[in-house]
């Protein structure tokens, strides 16, 4: 069919769009469009590009504050971070293309959240991601999460951009749609921040980097579609990664952007050239022409159709001015990158195509962008999942049961992944991947940028709100362990589809959750992105709302410890039982994925952070916050240098709510002797209790002098490495 | 004979390369005047010593450093380190040093197969040499490893001529400084994670100094050999 | 016997280290090559006599495990 | 005119990549395949009509950079 063909209403529904959408399209145009329009129509329009089932909700987030220079609505979101400093950040999705081809899927991902952040003139200093899996013996998963995990690493690698946390889960909710959200922190001058504007009609633009293929047309459009064999048929050709250009790319463009050539920016991410130029314009309230012929392309007889809504990898479009175009063509050349005038900004709010010398196609930028349609989706009230009666609890073997728990995918240590990622190229990484949260200083200065990933995807099943409203608080626990104080979030809401009220209230529940908790934490949610259809055949995933948070450390003295010493005495800051509800003991050791899950209980959670992360600063303390697996898996996880403990817990108190209940804001704090009395003065006011010292070969824990449990520190950690073993061999 | 001020040492940078900011500033951490050099010029900008930085010139594509060893200013590389001057290659740079023929052997992707980041331990074999003068024989070294391509190879002939002419310069070893399987990454012959040409004036090596120059980064240890490449210079 | 399987790029799928090494030989001089593809190469020693048995063998190896069909195309020769 | 460069590791260099494909293959119940020699097989698209020029000119290309004579061996074929 050829590119300038009328359009019909088939053609409409095949592109994705309802058949209203199509009537609003004509109405819109007055005409009909042709078979080019349809697909720019269908891109700009498709739920990934347009977030037309969950913008009115996204309104909900608390964007603003004292320190935040641009919130949501930009390729990423900006924070003054002080001394003339900015951090700009963002986490995306790469789900569906990492099913079909879970290495190119992956590094492709790695790759756009990269040009997310460089676009905008920060250098990118981190990369995290957090990735969900089914069951290990489900088909193809083996096979998935080792090519994720290479795809991830060989990208961030070879770009040179460290690669320092975060999460792996697991659960057969994704056995058919695993889950790859990438997240990239970057820093930049307070005064070379860069946005993706096309303003200044006259002004040229110039398209730079790799040539177009037929890579991914119609991409936008299948990350909106549910995902089942139909999506395999209509598969374009698939995405291929090259992180030597990238790598190139960002150094080309920083290049430019100090040598003061770029007046507006942005990446070629979803929808290619399609989105890049309509959103330049739309944010410039401008308009642009374009040739076509012009942009380079990679293979023979390409048509306007694919030209505009190819997804080839590593391509940015440039407005410069006029007298600036020969300067930054000689810049690109010594970084030996394509790259080609292609257009004009113009007054007008049109986007205006020439195609061998004749009009390709003529469309205002509004209808795209701006009436891009808006829904309220009908949506379900979830019901938070309740209490369960559960099995009589005392006289347990608590060892087998931790054992259990260690051996499960959800508790594997994480480092046959992040071995496989450079952690410390840049040669600023403070805080490595196996703690909390990563702690990178900005190159340079004595300034530390921390940022964890956080979803409790098991907790946001049983109760989406509070489920969402944890992840945000864990994510401050964890900026606290290494004496960060949070800047801003940026999220990925993973969620199945928008058309089933089910799932539209667990996202909506989940966006609440998230809201009503940055508020209180006083944390601005600056730039995110929605993963709707992430279902196989009727099957939704968990709803997986991932929160990404920065923190800041004004100057870094002392380097965080996420593992206690011989000798140091251990300290539990907050209660001294957790609770059950929702907790992983109940899902793997009991079977249960029962609720009721708590709501986070801000006031305490604020004053217990603000405690550790003063101590950590100082240097006084080594601290671990409580979350999955409670008390014991985090002594563990304390252990982990090889030190084991003796513990023992008050009187009076339940083994199990002590040992493995969650959700109570609490730290494991190990401190030296000597540093006690400044410790306890810290925490004043604050329940505090001293459990016992860190020492020893085995991780015990006593109360009323019976021993609940008495375990080789060597085995429990053999037992936590040996899950995802098999990931480190050949 | 050394001008006066501080010591000027070359970075190379190669399309790809990403640890040449990082080299740049471990050697002005440990006195140096570290002087960027771009692949495509023709010399060293009066530059003493030159370190070739770690990264993926290229990609890494066809072979690590394959490609990266006919940019133009490699000759002059070539030409100072046959002039007996100091020549540091870390990592990708040692991988460059391999394809140029000036060091012995080759890489061959690790054992694992698998991208490798982590601490390794290093005992140092020789300390004789201008460019090692800050360690001691027998001494134990942690320093960051990075890299898929560091197995390094040679025919036995060969291995047998490195070992006889004292070339190693760092062995993987176990935190208390003995050889071990389990303490070599990557498969490397002999666990070579070093080695310096007949002259002494040549040094590659896998893991990655110039990120441990200071404590607070998680420690000195890369300092001593960088001041050795700086004081040479 | 000896089987030689040859993996290959789809041809519209995108090969940078292809494309890379072009612009490394233009730089040396050979201006004269226009394209590289970079594919994988595997020999491999078969047990069994018969042909045809082999061949049909290795291509199900090949859709199985040593190609992805997704971005690549494989072609087996027993020389 | 297509040429074809097929660079294999030699004979006495151990192909740790060959020897994990095997293991697969043998899980995987190809037991028949005894061993396995990954190399890289390069397809040129090089301007020229004089085979024997062209041929010699890629030669030099491969002992230039497309192969490491320590490790590998290269062979050049026309087609
Ligand atoms: N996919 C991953 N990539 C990089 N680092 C990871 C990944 N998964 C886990 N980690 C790291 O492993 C450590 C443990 O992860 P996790 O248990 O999720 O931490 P927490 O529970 O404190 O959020 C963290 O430092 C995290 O950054
Ligand atoms: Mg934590």
């Amino acid at each position: 069919m050829k590119w300038d063909a009328p359009a019909t209403v088939q053609l409409a529904v095949e592109h994705g769009l309802s058949r209203e959408e199509y009537q609003v399209i004509l109405a819109q145009l007055g005409r009909t469009p042709n078979l080019t329009e349809l697909g720019i129509f269908a891109a700009l329009w498709s739920e990934h590009c347009s977030y037309k089932s969950s913008r009115v909700h996204l309104r909900r987030f608390p964007t603003s504050g004292p320190h935040v220079v641009q919130g949501p609505g930009e390729n990423a979101g900006v924070v003054e971070i002080g001394a003339g400093w900015v951090t700009i950040f963002k986490m995306e999705s790469h789900n569906h293309p990492s099913f079909i081809e879970p290495y190119q899927g992956a590094a492709t991902g790695v790759g756009g959240i990269l040009r997310d952040i460089f676009t905008m003139g920060a250098r990118p200093i981190m990369l995290l991601d957090s990735l969900r899996f089914g069951a290990l013996d489900a088909p193809r998963m083996t096979y998935l999460v080792d090519g994720v995990v290479r795809g991830i690493g060989d990208y961030g690698n070879c770009v040179g951009v460290p690669t320092v946390g975060g999460e792996i889960d697991f659960h057969p909710s994704y056995n058919g749609n695993i889950l790859v959200n990438a997240m990239c922190v970057g820093v930049a001058r307070a005064d070379t921040v860069f946005y993706g504007r096309a303003s200044g009609p006259g002004n040229r633009i110039i398209y730079l980097g790799s040539k177009t293929g037929r890579d991914g047309i119609h991409g936008a459009t299948m990350a909106s579609g549910v995902f089942d064999e139909a999506a395999a048929e209509k598969r374009p050709t698939v995405q291929v990664g090259d992180p030597f250009t990238e790598k190139v790319l960002i150094e080309c463009c920083l290049e430019l952007m100090t040598g003061g050539l770029v007046v507006g920016i942005q990446d070629m991410g979803a929808a290619g050239l399609t989105s890049s130029t309509f959103e330049m314009a739309s944010r410039a309230g401008c308009g642009l022409t374009l040739d076509l012929s012009r942009v380079p392309a990679r293979e023979k007889g390409m048509t306007p159709y694919e030209l505009m809504l190819s997804e080839s990898q590593e391509r940015m479009v440039l407005v410069t001015e006029p007298d600036k175009v020969a300067a930054v063509l000689e810049v690109c050349g010594r970084w030996g990158l394509d790259a080609v005038e292609v257009g004009t900004v113009t007054a007008e709010p049109e986007v205006v195509a020439t195609f061998e010398g004749r009009e390709a196609f003529r469309l205002p930028v509004a209808s795209l962008v701006d009436d891009a349609p808006r829904y309220e989706r009908p949506w379900l009230k979830p019901v938070a999942a309740a209490a369960e009666t559960l099995p009589n609890l005392h006289s347990r073997d608590w060892g087998t049961d931790l054992r259990a728990m260690l051996s499960s995918p959800p508790f594997a240590s994480a480092r046959p992944v992040f071995e496989q990622f450079d952690q410390s190229v840049g040669a600023s990484t403070v805080v490595e991947p196996g703690a909390d949260a990563a702690l990178v200083l900005v190159p340079g200065t004595s300034i530390g940028i921390a940022a964890t990933t956080d979803c409790n995807a098991l907790a946001c099943g049983l109760d989406p709100e509070n489920g969402a409203a944890q992840a945000v608080a864990e994510a401050v626990r964890n900026l606290a362990c290494v004496g960060a104080e949070p800047v801003g979030v940026t999220d990925c809401l993973n969620f199945g589809s928008p058309e089933n009220p089910r799932v539209m209230g667990q996202f909506v529940a989940a966006v609440e959750g998230i809201a009503e908790t940055c508020r209180a934490f006083e944390v601005p949610v600056v730039s995110g992105n929605v993963s709707f259809y992430n279902e196989t055949s009727g099957n939704a995933i968990l709803p997986t709302p991932t929160v990404g948070m920065v923190g800041v450390v004004p100057e870094v003295r002392h380097r965080p410890r996420s593992t206690w010493s011989e000798g140091e005495v251990v300290y539990l800051l907050g209660p001294a039982e957790g609770e059950l509800g929702g907790s992983r003991f109940l899902q793997i050791v009991l079977g249960l994925e029962a609720g009721p899950v708590p709501p986070v209980s801000y006031e305490s959670e604020r004053r217990a952070s603000a405690a550790v992360r003063g101590l950590v600063r100082k240097g006084l303390v080594a601290a671990k916050d409580i979350s999955d697996g409670g008390l014991a898996v985090a002594a563990v996880e304390m252990s982990s240098g090889g030190v084991g403990c003796e513990l023992a817990f008050p009187d009076g108190v339940s083994p199990a709510r002590a040992l493995f209940g969650e959700w109570q804001g609490a730290f494991l704090l190990a401190v030296a002797a000597g540093d006690e009395p400044e410790v306890v003065k810290a925490c004043a006011g604050l329940p505090l209790i001293r459990l016992g010292v860190a020492g020893g070969e085995n991780v015990t824990v006593m109360v009323e002098g019976k021993m609940l449990l008495d375990e080789p520190v060597g085995e429990l950690q053999r037992l936590r490495e040996r899950v995802l073993g098999w990931l480190s061999e050949a | 004979m050394r001008q006066r001020g501080r010591p000027r040492v070359a970075v190379v940078i190669f399309p790809g390369s990403n640890c040449d900011r990082d080299a740049l500033a471990a050697v002005e951490a440990v006195g140096g005047e570290a002087v960027p050099v771009w692949h495509a010029g023709h010399d060293l900008a009066g530059c003493s010593a030159v370190i070739l930085p770690g990264g993926f010139s290229y990609g890494d594509y066809l072979r690590a450093g394959a490609m990266a060893v006919h940019s133009p200013v490699m000759a002059a590389v070539r030409r100072h380190a046959e002039q007996g001057k100091p020549v540091l290659g870390i990592c990708n740079g040692f991988q460059m040093l391999l394809e140029m023929g000036l060091l012995p052997g080759a890489m061959l992707m690790n054992r694992t197969l698998r991208f490798i980041c982590r601490d390794v331990h290093l005992r140092v074999e020789r300390d004789d040499l201008p460019l090692l003068a800050h360690l001691r024989r027998g001494q134990v070294l942690r320093l960051p490893i990075a890299h898929k391509e560091g197995n390094w190879f040679a025919s036995p002939g060969v291995v047998k001529k490195v070992e006889n002419a004292g070339a190693v310069a760092l062995r993987y070893c176990t935190p208390s400084g003995e050889l071990d399987v389990a303490a070599n990454p990557n498969g490397a012959l002999n666990a070579i994670a070093g080695l310096v040409n007949g002259a002494g004036n040549v040094l590659g090596l896998m893991p990655h100094p110039e990120r441990r120059v200071r404590s607070l980064l998680g420690g000195e240890d890369g300092a001593a050999i960088l001041r050795g490449v700086v004081e040479a210079a | 016997m000896q089987v030689e399987v040859r993996v290959k790029l789809k041809q519209q799928v995108l090969d940078p280290q292809g494309e890379a090494i072009r612009r490394v030989l233009a730089g040396l001089g050979y201006a004269e090559v226009k394209q590289v593809r970079v594919g994988k190469l595997m020999l491999l020693e078969v047990a069994g006599k018969e042909e045809k048995a082999v061949r049909a063998r290795v291509e199900e190896a090949c859709r199985e495990v040593l190609s992805n069909p997704i971005i690549e195309e494989f072609e087996v020769r027993i020389p």
